[in-house]
């Protein structure tokens, strides 16, 4: 975990991930009066996943700004108010909804500053929750970040620690580049959702940025490599612990962005371990974890020991009865038996 | 339609109460369902119903009103808060409840959720994403058009869904190709915590049907039986090949947006209980004669006998097998 | 406002003319320079300026009426026929083709294109998807409200737009938030092939202007004088911090959809020469005293000028190294 | 190339790719009353890229049908049309486009039939144009078949020879899925863009379906496997040829589809070659490119005698001057290079 900051972080105070995200948000926000929020619901509600709680309160209804439904109309409101200067985070509910407004992101908000040869810039966010894991069916469950890391000329942020989400979320909102943040329900902390250990942290106070771009070890090993983000990130690091148990050392590498995609960091653990075990709660084909294993073949394919495996969300729309939607996730069980695969 | 234009008889109003019980009936007992076993605390994923639930309570004049006028050759699109609508429709109730509790004698073998309800017969779906459930319809009823037959198709959305492009682009499409569509617009004054004043620059959606050239019409107070007779209208318009209508209803949601929701931001909280239509509705029938309290009493009963065995046979139902999880991709 | 409801005075009146012939010089000198190099046949990947090419010949008393009200604070969003406003608007010339030519004097250094101007110096900027314009003005007249500056955006688009959803979701949020938006939509009766009467369900695009609660004006006959009267209602409008407007401008669309379309599909092409506005106007400011044929020669001959230093500079540009291809993708 | 009507083709006749895809919609229509084809300048004007010519004189406006410039009503209409038993096909004039529509695509028309449990179906056909080469810039040159391919539920095709065309078009309107059929502009035989010998070619008459989601080894080679798809097949080929002038035997495997994506084809071909370039005109990460490396790599890295090599479309918008694009798209000078460096 890289620290830029000058003031030393105090160890010991510790947050869950989307109160962390709201620090950075609300610490931007009193350093930078260009800064404001809007989206769904961000306002008296606070965010449907606390990615806004006691913004409102603080900042008032000019700077947090609750929307009509009209996704086009205010990701575009951002993109031009970006344009001229101001720096917006624009909130998108669910990254699934975002076919309906898709053109102002990688039409527009991505690909302007090129278009302009360098002479306009847009810097804005897009936050968007991900994910499933909690029955919200085919809808409302989906990652999609394979999706906007395809498409060039946005960055594509993916905590999935809570100092990662302060860290990450300060450096968003810094950078001049349109920068697209896809925070997980499943690593916010919520009070009304399965409870997870790893989504409550300790989060260093002030003024505090993680580069976008470097990937992050966060549990070392020398048998198998794990590379992946987001909530798959908790999941890998309990099936670690487990196998340490049994011997086995697993590394953990969080990707913590996939554009721009921390290409070295994957090689050098592929490199130490010679086992690659790709995890991504997003579809299976044409993604990340095709991209993950690519990259490692294309640089070496002498590097893998044995064949690399895929812990995916298959081809499949995502079910809504629990049984089957978690017989499709990358979960505790599937990453374990990925990991055993390659242990062979 | 001066059948419409008179107002609906008694033996229509009966049935309109009847529908409304009905569906309050079900919502009640998904409520109970739902939250039966989400604790210690709440947990939305745990539980025999997990996930979002969107209840429509105090939103039954629309779909009682709306549908008296169909058949279930008639197509119904809906949205994230679609159980009035479906029941008013027709759909069985057994398949739908089994759907709703993720069992393989779902109407999706619990593929599709509670905002996903597909029904073939009776020409129902819905969608979780706001106003795309207009364009669908739009297909529905071209086949429809294009097959000669009189059916139409209705397409429901809330007033905040009114502000999204698919919305524009639906009653424009369906106006120029004079698709047989009736748009439903069900004003519960919220989207989520977000008032209409602050999602929309009309106070009425009614205003914009002149942006299409079609007919629009407001139905304020939650008022089954001026529902009744403005979706009659709309509903005759389009199976005499005139066109589309866009209705808008002033209704009420009863509670939360969705099951969870604290509401923090809703300051009339307190008078929602003045503003159920059922027990209103009720009055208005008990004071002109066409029903009273044993027969409401009966109605209720019914509803009730339905709803669970509903319950019951959703329970009953396997759970769908994790082995069968990638079939139904293609077709 | 007074000033605008009497008309423009004769300065005025020479100005917009002298826009306009500007606009249409540099567009036939666009035609010349974009089909010089073509051949054999048709081939529109070739030659110094390849791709797509969408003129505006016929459509300039829009931008000649709007832009007049306008300074280089003021924001413009247009279309993939951006030349005129472009012009009228202000942005320099030469940058302006070097950028149409790909050259690296381009306002984008040969990344953007003729579909892709974007100018900081007159906040102008385009989109080639359709509708798509309108949402980024939005956030212009968002910062200039914020920054508590009387500056405005003005947002154009076709007639066809129109029926796009993100025109609905702009007007509504402009409405909504008063934001200082004038919302000009330019109908030359034709979305490529489509008539005016195939696309939209309305005969007037400011009917829709109702849907938001905002004026809504059209402006027929593609009268500049009518334009620039109406615009400068809508800017004062906007300027003094009331809101939005709509204004629609019957124009004419005088070449093809783009070049290299025959317009088959095209009744009316016999009759276009007629309803060319510039010499109409340069008819009606001669008979008012206003011009007379010296005058025009000159400023035909200044436009030319001024068009053909443009089209030199950017020959002499440098075309872009394949080298910094990658350049420009993040700030 | 596989033909499975009955009647034998005359092997003579030659069409260009355009006019082969129109044929086959033409026959579909002439056999099906329930199939129409509605979109954007499809009537009089015949598509901008001629993908609808000559139909609205046979079938007339009610089966041939312009649309206002409104994807998302109108799609959405083909998607309610479609479950109600029709057989829609609607164009998307450009792929680019799809950022306004792409809610009704892959929330509703690839999502219906999984959340209905198979009980309802969608039988359209999404027909696009893709690709750039001709200076259109970053709004109008895009493939973007991995965006479409990486959401489950559509089949995805995307021919590249004239009777692929006519045999894959037929196979898509006659699918009881739906299915996206992405045709590259400078396949098509256009007067009006360069023109490429490849594509006019034989086209059988009569009926004639290929069926979807078989790769075809459009070259037989045994030193380097080329996979690619669409537009790059030409450009491959004509590497290829000129390189067996050299003695370098390129196999060229055109995938077809990329969903269903035939991986036995890609690891037979490799396995047979031991060299693997993936060239893909759609961006390089997270896409195709990724995908077909990975395939090989999981399956067993083994089979690389040496690194493979992805020639494709940088992480970059189209540049519209010319030599910008021409430096970023994947044509022989790039396929060439790719090939060589294999070759080590
Ligand atoms: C495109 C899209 N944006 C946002 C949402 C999240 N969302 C679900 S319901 C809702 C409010 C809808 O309000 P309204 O249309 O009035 O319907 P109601 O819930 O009141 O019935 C929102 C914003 C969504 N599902 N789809
Ligand atoms: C979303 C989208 N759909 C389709 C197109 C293709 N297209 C480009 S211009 C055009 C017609 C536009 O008509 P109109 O808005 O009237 O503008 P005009 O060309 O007449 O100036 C179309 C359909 C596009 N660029 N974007
Ligand atoms: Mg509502
Ligand atoms: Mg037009």
């Amino acid at each position: 975990m890289t620290i830029t900051d000058t003031t030393a972080p105090q160890a010991t105070r510790r947050l869950n991930t989307s109160k962390a995200m709201v620090e950075a948000i609300a610490q931007e926000m009193r350093a930078n009066p260009e800064v404001f929020y809007l989206g769904e619901d961000v306002g008296r509600y606070g965010g449907i996943f606390s990615s806004t709680t006691g913004l409102l309160d603080e900042f008032g209804p000019n700077r947090v700004i609750d929307t009509p439904i009209s996704e086009t109309a205010f990701l575009g409101l951002a993109v031009g108010a970006a344009t001229e200067g101001m720096r917006p985070i624009a909130e998108l509910m669910f990254a699934d909804f975002v076919g309906v407004c898709l053109d102002q992101v990688y039409n527009h908000m991505a690909k302007i500053h090129f278009e302009s040869g360098g002479h306009v810039r847009v810097p804005m966010v897009l936050t968007t929750a991900v994910g499933g894991g909690y029955s919200d069916g085919a809808q409302h469950s989906q990652t999609l970040w394979g999706l906007f890391a395809h498409l060039p000329g946005m960055k594509v942020v993916v905590p999935a620690l809570p100092a990662d989400a302060k860290g990450l979320m300060a450096a968003a909102i810094r950078d001049d580049s349109p920068v697209v943040y896809m925070f997980h329900k499943g690593v916010m902390g919520l009070p009304w959702m399965a409870k997870n250990p790893r989504s409550v942290d300790v989060v260093p106070e002030g003024e505090y940025v993680v580069p976008i771009g470097r990937a992050n070890v966060v549990r070392e090993g020398s048998d198998v490599s794990v590379v992946t983000i987001s909530l798959s990130v908790h999941h890998a690091l309990d099936v670690a612990e487990k196998l340490a148990g049994e011997g086995v050392s697993v590394e953990v590498l969080d990707l913590r962005s996939l554009v721009p995609l921390d290409r070295e960091a994957i090689l050098a653990s592929v490199a130490k371990t010679g086992r690659l075990v790709a995890v991504d709660e997003d579809y299976h084909s044409f993604g990340m974890s095709g991209e993950v294993v690519a990259t490692v073949a294309e640089h070496d394919p002498g590097l893998f020991r044995v064949a690399p495996e895929r812990v995916t969300l298959p081809d499949v729309p995502i079910p809504y009865a629990h049984s089957l939607e978690y017989a499709v996730l990358p979960r505790h069980d599937r990453i374990e038996a990925g990991i055993r695969a390659v242990l062979r | 339609m001066s059948s419409t234009d008179s107002g609906p008889g008694a033996e229509v109003r009966r049935g309109l109460y009847e529908t409304m019980v009905l569906c309050r009936t079900y919502e009640e007992a998904i409520l109970r369902e739902y939250h039966a076993d989400k604790g210690p605390g709440f947990d939305i994923g745990k539980g025999l119903v997990p996930g979002e639930m969107h209840l429509s309570a105090g939103q039954e004049p629309v779909a009682a009103g709306v549908c008296a006028h169909l058949t279930s050759d008639d197509a119904v699109t809906a949205t994230h808060r679609p159980h009035h609508l479906a029941i008013a429709h027709g759909m069985d109730l057994e398949a739908m409840t089994a759907e709703i509790f993720g069992r393989v004698d779902g109407l999706g073998r619990g593929r599709g959720g509670h905002m996903h309800l597909f029904d073939p017969a009776t020409h129902f779906s819905c969608s979780g994403i706001i106003a795309e459930g207009y364009p669908p319809a739009l297909g529905m009823a071209f086949a429809f058009q294009r097959r000669g037959t009189d059916r139409v198709a209705v397409a429901v959305t809330g007033e905040g869904a009114a502000n999204q492009g698919a919305f524009h682009e639906s009653l424009n499409l369906a106006a120029l190709w004079r698709l047989p569509v009736v748009f439903v617009v069900e004003d519960n004054d919220w989207g989520i915590s977000v008032p209409r004043s602050a999602s929309t620059a009309v106070p009425s959606n009614a205003t914009r049907a002149a942006a299409y050239g079609i007919p629009g019409e407001r139905v304020e107070d939650n008022d089954v039986d001026a529902v009744w007779a403005a979706a009659g209208r709309a509903v005759a318009r389009a199976r005499a090949g005139d066109g589309p209508s866009l209705l808008e209803v002033h209704t009420v949601r009863l509670w939360g947006h969705f099951e969870g929701d604290a509401q923090g931001y809703r300051p009339e909280l307190a008078e929602l209980p003045g503003r159920d239509p059922i027990p209103r509705y009720a009055a208005r029938l008990t004071d002109a004669g066409i029903l009273d309290a044993a027969a409401i009493d009966r109605m209720k009963a019914a509803a009730s006998e339905r709803v669970e065995a509903a319950v019951a046979f959703a329970k009953a139902s396997a759970l769908p097998d994790p082995s069968d999880a990638l079939d139904f991709v293609f077709a």
